[in-house]
């Protein structure tokens, strides 16, 4: 894992904290928003809007997303806030719905009068509400993952600064593929967007390395049987990749076992198709001695950093990815820390801004379309990142892990070069 | 066009599986006067009218309205010709007004002129003596009543022929007294077919009559020829509950 | 006053009040009176095949999506401007609805609602699979800069408000003027009684084929309306919960009601809206409350008013 | 793999959609064709199984099968009881009227969901099968050397499935038995053909409707704990089934619970023969095209009855 010196904010973040006094932190933890809070001009909260999938599909996702968030929150109000003003979350379920997104997104803009909306993980929620963020002049910053916002379809005020995008994770996977686990790959994935960026990013980047993908199978999203599919993966393949998402990606992976029973390809997969899963479940015995790429370890490393140690312990997750409480809860590990770390550069971006109040938006965008190197730190404890203020995309290093005795052990950790690709738009010659 | 008979039938049949519930009627029903089928339970007579106005398609045969073949033409364009039809059991727009139920029935020939369906309305309801009840829901109505709209409904299309089936059933006997009359003033008005259980009803308004028994036309006639013939005393009046 | 006038008096009512309600409430309220007008315009359309005609179909999604995506993907893949590109989506749903309305009512009763669904599910599957032009699920945005109409900007709050109740006005006016026609009676005959209609003479099938047309070229225009003023198209409105939700606008504002379609919505949506600021499990009330909704209120909001209060609502 | 074993592997994994989808079918077949409701809490009654399958066999400890066992006796009986308790509060006080039998339904559908949610959480959760080997299969070609026979790579089944389409069959011919031979069935019958005469007949018809309903529910139960051990409980899950069920049962025809069954074959057969030949979203879309196309040019079902 690369390590870089801290850098200047969260030393900052530091000395803050320390300047806050010890005592001050104990009455900030009782008392967020009340006391603590001295040096801000105004001591009224910062609204940060919440768009949370509490229900519809996502339901799985967003609750630690929930979690994580208000971790972060917590954390950043325990170290006095943003410019001195105590953080409030204003979460609003948008049902996993486009339709509901932009209705929540509103809701944000006109009625709690937030400053920024945050926290949106699915691409179509994404694609629906960004367009009202934008019309509303409200900063909304995604954790999605999606291609969305480096591609160019949505606006300025729309960013992705906490977490990689699927070109980027993609991308940065084909070389791994291809020099250690086969050539000649057979791609299985959703038949729907999300799944087309696997297949046309992955089938480039493979093709770049000197492989191919032998076989493309993409699964009708309202599928709940796979085995049916599975005849045609071609026999000369040599490393089967496989991305699943929703309620039915246990059965995909069983299934998959069951169907090559004792001698099958390599097999890699994104976790996509386990986030939230128990890799010990029963019919995944299998999925020993497969790769996975992996967002950030769910399984705490040999070599676990301290940032890592400190996040694990913020959010309420165990060594092994699941929640102290309760071992059975799985965590969506290798896609929540984008909201720890969005969260804190909303925070250094405001703070840079000064900012003050919604007149302050422009500003903001500004501030944080001026960061670039983030490095590894509590306040980015899944790894150093590069923010193209261009494209409003971060790029971050990934895991490649390796399932032995039923964890996920990581075997490679990309560069961020690895990921890097041609700007597709330049947000910054938008007006506001 | 044939000057005498306004419908007739050429061997009209009907067959569910291999049971036949019509075979090879042979039909004719004269111009301006009013017809009664008579038959018993089972003999075929709805059938044989749900034929005539395209409900129930036939297995083989032709009808022919004003002389033309009508085989090939949907209910709802037979209709459109100038037949009105009454329903074995009574249907109306229970849902709607009066004046609603039979402004649909006259809407059709009369298209959107307001006033003249209005006025038919009001003509219609008042010839059944439902005048007063105009606005009430027909469905709120006694079954009388229902079956009196039925045919203010029918009234209202201006038909050339009224199929009625049935029309008595149900009602109370000061009912089928008035019911009788109404049909009296139609006499010449238009042409009626009627089936028709109620003999006294049959006797009372019929100037021909045509016998069904079995799906096979049994007799036809007027009614003193029928009243004569032993083989309907045999196989229909003997049994009757008339 | 005739009872006519009286309905008419009633429709401009609500219209002017949709109208100073822009100048009077907070713009929260404004943003949400613009969605539902758009989804007001979508629960007319369905108003009209359902509470009118007394067709159910589940298959309304497909003939939101087609508007929507007749609309989007032509401004998206062949640089339509606003208006031919509304066209395209109008006449997108006006076909689409046309052929399903055509086989569709081979059939009738359930099986008419089954095989609706089954045509919407064919049709959201093809927008799945042809995801490298329409984006599948995710969808896509229809820039800012595309959606100006007769040099309006539709994307500002206000034209956007103005535009719904244009769209709203038109479609609510003109339905309620429809189903007052001796068209819209002869479907309200169809729905009382279809085989009594056909016994009347009145070509019933054909009078439903219409019936489909219109109420789904309604729904395309709602749908094409939504992709332009809130700058989104997604395979979620083809999905079989997008069919529902109609139905369950115009059971609860009342079916056969001209301003039932409306007052379903505006209830929908607050119902949702306001408990989700109490619970994050809104979704419980609003089962609990459709469930009390059908046992105290069988006619819907609209339809108990009629019933009890305003006998000649129309 | 080759065309044979690929078509023998598709036949088998749509011999056991087919097995589910006639249990949770047949559910809302007898619903349907006694009480002439539409049911669209149906899919939810399917999910709770699964879900109280997870609940029971999670608290069981030992041998997966106890617990599997205890979840299809236990499923079933709560989902029936929590059916037959929502008929009587909510359905009988609004007289099955259609329009809000349907509007009732959403509702139901939006409490039993969130209440699932807030309880069981939104996370898929695995139920461990009973037993599940692999079982290879072997295919027969006729080459060069004559008959032979070999194993395709792939051609496998797990006898947990092989389990399920049993199971299915026997419940189904268990339930045909009660349905045809006995008394319980004879009212539910009477009641079905005409519930005016069977209440003049001294049939309650209140109470029978009440148990049609529980039924109904359970039979979506016991398809739903059979196939939580493929396919995990998840409290969205009730959704496509719903589809589906309604789907078999208007193809089938209305009330005829054979034709139930034939659909239910039929549908789940073509949706995995028809992907041996079409990329998968394409053979979805023609699987549902021809569906709806049948039913267009056959209103009334493939067993039921013409109107005259």
């Amino acid at each position: 894992m690369v390590t870089k010196p801290e850098s200047k904010f969260t030393r900052r973040g530091m000395l803050k904290t320390m300047a806050a006094g010890t005592g001050a932190i104990a009455a900030t933890s009782a008392l967020p928003g009340l006391s603590g809070f001295a040096q801000a001009q105004s001591s009224a909260p910062i609204k940060i809007g919440f768009q949370v999938h509490r229900t519809g599909i996502g339901a799985a996702y967003g609750r630690w997303y929930n979690r994580t968030t208000e971790a972060a929150v917590k954390r950043i109000n325990d170290m006095g806030g943003i410019n001195g003003r105590p953080v409030e979350l204003v979460a609003e379920d948008d049902g996993t719905d486009p339709k509901r997104g932009a209705e929540v997104v509103e809701k944000f803009a006109t009625q709690h009068e937030c400053d920024i909306a945050f926290g949106t993980l699915f691409s179509h929620v994404v694609y629906g509400s960004s367009p009202r963020a934008g019309e509303l002049k409200l900063p909304y910053f995604v954790v999605s993952e999606g291609h969305h916002v480096a591609s160019g379809k949505l606006n300025r005020y729309t960013l992705q600064p906490g977490i990689t995008d699927v070109k980027s994770q993609v991308q940065a996977m084909a070389p791994f593929v291809a020099n250690n686990l086969g050539k000649k790959v057979t791609m299985i994935f959703p038949d729907f967007a999300f799944g087309h960026d696997h297949r046309d990013f992955f089938t480039a980047a493979i093709e770049a390395q000197g492989g191919e993908v032998v076989e493309h199978i993409a699964i009708p999203p309202t599928e709940t049987s796979f085995s049916k599919y599975f005849p045609r993966i071609p026999r000369e393949t040599e490393v089967i990749y496989h991305v699943m998402v929703g309620p039915a990606v246990l059965t995909f992976v069983k299934e998959l076992g069951e169907f090559f029973g004792p001698s099958s390809p390599e097999i890699f997969g994104f976790i996509d198709s386990l986030e939230a899963v128990d890799i010990k479940s029963p019919g995944l015995e299998f999925l020993e001695g497969t790769y996975f790429w992996e967002g950030n370890p769910r399984n705490a490393q040999a070599d676990q950093t301290s940032h890592d140690k400190a996040y694990r312990a913020a959010v309420g997750v165990d060594d092994n990815g699941a929640s102290v409480e309760d071992a059975q809860d799985v965590s969506t590990y290798s896609h929540m820390f984008g909201c720890w770390e969005t969260l804190n550069i909303i925070k250094r971006g405001m703070e840079t801004a000064g900012y003050q109040g919604p007149a302050d938006r422009a500003k903001l965008i500004e501030a944080v379309e001026a960061m670039s190197d983030m490095p590894l730190s509590d306040d980015h404890p899944q790894g150093a990142k590069r923010f193209n203020g261009k494209t409003h995309q971060t790029f971050g290093h990934q895991y490649i892990s390796k399932v032995s005795d039923g964890k996920l052990v990581v075997e490679h950790t990309t560069s961020i070069e690895d990921g890097l690709y041609e700007d597709e738009v330049d947000y910054t010659t938008q007006s506001f | 066009m044939d000057a005498v008979n306004i419908l007739t039938t050429k061997g009209l049949t009907k067959a569910y599986g291999g049971i036949k519930a019509n075979t090879d009627i042979d039909f004719a029903l004269p111009r301006g006067k009013t017809m009664a089928l008579i038959g018993p339970n089972g003999a075929g007579k709805s059938t044989f009218v749900g034929m005539l106005c395209g409900r129930i398609p036939a297995t083989r045969g032709d009808v022919f309205f004003e002389g033309a073949n009508i085989n090939a033409l949907p209910a709802h364009q037979r209709i459109s010709l100038g037949i009105a039809y009454t329903f074995q059991i009574t249907s109306v727009f229970a849902g709607l007004s009066l004046h609603e139920n039979v402004a649909l029935a006259a809407r059709r020939r009369l298209g959107a002129d307001v006033a003249a369906v209005n006025a038919k309305v009001a003509d219609v309801l008042a010839r059944v003596g439902l005048a007063e009840r105009t606005d009430q829901i027909a469905g709120d109505l006694s079954y009388g009543h229902q079956r009196l709209l039925e045919i203010a409904m029918g009234l209202a299309q201006d038909p050339r022929l009224f199929i009625l089936d049935e029309p008595t059933q149900g009602l109370a006997d000061s009912e089928v007294e008035e019911f009788i009359a109404l049909i009296n003033t139609l006499a010449g008005e238009t042409t009626i077919l009627l089936i028709e259980h109620n003999m006294d009803v049959v006797m009372k308004t019929a100037t021909h009559i045509t016998v069904l028994d079995a799906g096979e036309v049994l007799a036809a006639g007027t009614p003193e020829e029928i009243r004569a013939n032993a083989a309907v005393q045999a196989a229909y009046l003997g049994t009757s509950d008339a | 006053m005739t009872d006519s006038q009286r309905s008419q008096l009633l429709h401009l009512g609500v219209i002017a009040l949709l109208f100073v309600a822009f100048f009077v409430l907070p713009t929260y309220h404004v943003g949400n009176l613009s969605r539902i007008m758009v989804l007001a315009v979508y629960a007319i359309g369905y108003n009209f095949l359902f509470g009118y005609t007394g067709l159910l179909s589940l298959g309304h999604a497909l003939f939101f999506a087609a508007g929507m995506y007749g609309l989007g993907l032509s401004m998206e893949l062949f640089d339509l401007t606003t208006a031919p590109a509304l066209m395209v989506g109008l006449a997108s749903a006006l076909i689409v609805s046309a052929v399903i309305g055509f086989l569709a009512l081979r059939t009738s009763g359930v099986s008419f609602m089954i095989v609706t669904l089954m045509f919407a599910q064919a049709g959201y599957l093809t927008i799945l699979y042809f995801g490298s032009y329409t984006r599948g699920d995710e969808g896509f945005v229809i820039q800012q800069a595309d959606r100006v109409l007769f040099g309006l900007d539709l994307s500002n709050d206000t034209a956007r408000y103005f535009a719904a109740l244009v769209l709203f006005s038109v479609c609510f006016l003109a339905v309620a003027r429809l189903v007052q026609s001796p068209f819209g009676r002869t479907l309200v005959a169809i729905r009382e009684n279809e085989e009594r209609a056909r016994m009347l003479g009145y070509n019933t099938v054909a009078h439903k084929l219409k019936a489909v047309v219109i109420s789904g070229t309604i729904a395309g225009v709602a749908g094409a309306a939504y992709a332009l003023l809130f700058g989104y198209a997604g395979a979620t409105f083809a999905t079989v919960q997008y069919s529902i939700f109609p139905l369950l606008w115009v059971l609860l504002g009342g079916a056969g009601t001209t301003i039932g379609p409306l007052i379903g919505v505006i209830f929908m949506f607050y119902l949702i809206d306001l408990s989700s600021d109490i619970t994050s499990a809104y979704m419980l009330i609003a089962g609990v409350v459709l469930v009390l909704l059908t046992l105290f209120a069988p006619q819907g909001l609209a339809g108990e008013l009629r019933k009890r209060v305003f006998k000649w609502m129309p | 793999m080759d065309f044979g074993p690929h078509l023998l592997l598709a036949s088998l994994e749509g011999a056991v959609t087919a097995a589910i989808l006639a249990l949770t079918a047949m559910g809302l077949s007898i619903v349907f064709g006694v009480m002439r409701v539409v049911n669209v809490a149906h899919g939810e009654f399917y999910m709770l199984g699964a879900v109280i399958a997870w609940w029971v066999t999670s608290l069981i400890g030992g041998h997966p099968a106890i617990g599997f066992v205890l979840a299809l006796g236990i499923a079933p009986l709560l989902v029936g009881f929590l059916a037959a308790a929502a008929d009587k509060v909510i359905l009988q006080k609004i007289n099955y009227d259609p329009d809000r039998t349907i509007v009732a339904t959403i509702g139901l559908l939006y409490i039993i969901q969130q209440t699932t949610l807030m309880t069981f959480g939104p996370d898929a959760r695995p139920v461990q099968p009973p037993f599940n080997t692999r079982i290879a299969l072997p295919w027969f070609e006729f080459g060069d050397a004559g008959f032979a026979m070999y194993w395709p790579w792939g051609l496998s089944i797990t006898s947990y499935k092989l389990f399920v389409i049993m199971a299915a069959i026997g419940i189904l011919t268990a339930l045909w038995l009660v349905i045809t031979r006995s008394k319980i069935g004879l009212i539910m019958r009477a009641t079905q053909l005409d519930s005016e005469t069977a209440l003049a007949f001294g049939v309650p018809v209140d109470r029978v409707y009440m148990w049609v309903f529980g039924l109904g529910a359970g039979l979506a139960a016991v398809g739903a704990v059979l196939v939580v051990p493929i396919q995990q409980a998840h409290y969205l899950m009730g959704h496509d089934p719903l589809l589906l069920a309604f789907i078999t049962v208007i193809i089938g025809g209305l009330g005829s619970l054979p034709g139930t069954v034939i659909a239910a074959i039929l549908i789940g057969m073509s949706d995995g023969i028809i992907s041996v030949f079409f990329s998968p979203t394409l053979a979805k879309i023609i699987a549902t095209l021809v569906v709806a196309m049948v039913l267009a040019f056959r209103p009334q079902g493939l067993l039921g009855r013409t109107a005259h």
